[in-house]
């Protein structure tokens, strides 16, 4: 079980290597990667940034919830920040158990929860060279002309 | 006491900065510290019940502060 | 879009890499591994056998109903045959999709398809020497001594 | 006309084969061939409504099979 905001490139083969064990008969891995289009408008890459110390605290708090509703301790999950390009791997998260109807369940619940509760922001490079925040459920806010 | 004030991405925008250390007397409360917030110049931006975090917990408006609490003014999460 | 029986080691890495698209925004990995016990047995290996043909029409069948149900062709299956180790893919499902709740959606429907329609049976070796076929629902069929 | 019979798993270990040809005149049904399989040696052991395949699809008792049909029964799946 572990959970971690992380800088550099996700190694999402590792993670689904580390929640590996012999009693378990699934492993689920998901993949939150970086889209060439968000809401109609082609981007260029995205760039996370966090309130880091309270990601990581919400992210490990997620994670210990998903212990005790699914009865497993073979959770990781990490958030990448930074520059990202399209395709890159933004949030990765692994979950194993023995039955996979709970490691469906777990994954769900880790990235919903993710997406709700964990701080971090991403400002959209569209390809026409204008940069936006964007917020989980759609809406922009432009960036003020720096 | 002072308050440590945390703004993020489109809000550390709108207001220019990511950090305020403000100045409130005893028994302030989260409201109190976005009521000031928002008579800053660009604050009227801000959405009217934004989220907000006292030393990385969500909180609510009617929470007491103490000296050197972290108070995090959190816009719409968009991770993932 | 592809499915496919196979005899050697699924690489589930490179499934997961054969859906990713700029387009997408989930990529969801299913892997499915021998347990070393089921049923309160201690399990040593597992031996997957199968109506090749059928199976192979099967499970194309469940990725072209996917891609109809749930608009993605970025799906691909494998299942292995033969004998298996504690901890071996037996199964391996990748799916990708523009939003997250589909590429779930669409990954379990391949499993729970596959497991209730393709035609693939298992042989459970213990580790005092005996040897059972195993069926969904837990039933097990000791095999006659040879 | 001749249906070929395949056997898999438990079944193939049941009848001690893993593939019959019989013989049925022409109108023969699914539920003919599980018939005449029940009848053989060992074959009471196979539940009562096995699972069928005609030619690689799922098929219903009352299907009428022609001349080379392939007849598969099929144990319980338990692939994944």
């Amino acid at each position: 079980m572990r959970s971690a905001i992380v800088d550099l490139p996700i190694d999402t083969a590792a993670l689904a290597a580390e929640v590996s064990r012999a009693t378990n008969g699934a492993t689920l891995l998901f993949i939150g990667t970086v889209r060439d289009v968000n809401d109609g408008r082609s981007v260029t890459g995205i760039e996370y940034s966090a309130y880091r110390s309270m990601a990581e605290r919400e992210m490990a708090d997620i994670v210990r919830e998903a212990r005790e509703k699914f009865a497993t301790t073979d959770i990781v999950v990490e958030h990448r920040l930074g520059e990202l390009a399209i395709g890159d791997a933004s949030v990765a998260i692994a979950v194993a158990h023995p039955r996979r109807g709970a490691a469906y369940d777990a994954s769900r619940y880790v990235i919903e929860q993710l997406k709700k509760r964990v701080p971090i922001w991403k400002l959209e490079h569209y390809v026409d060279g204008t940069r936006e925040w964007v917020n989980a459920n759609g809406q922009h806010v432009a960036e003020p002309a720096r | 006491m002072t308050v440590k004030v945390l703004l993020f991405a489109s809000y550390a925008d709108t207001l220019g900065t990511n950090q305020l250390a403000l100045d409130f007397s005893s028994g302030a409360t989260v409201g109190d510290v976005l009521g000031r917030v928002r008579s800053m110049p660009g604050a009227d931006a801000l959405p009217p019940e934004p989220l907000v975090a006292v030393n990385e917990r969500y909180a609510r408006r009617d929470q007491v502060l103490s000296s050197g609490d972290e108070v995090a003014i959190i816009p719409p999460v968009a991770g993932g």
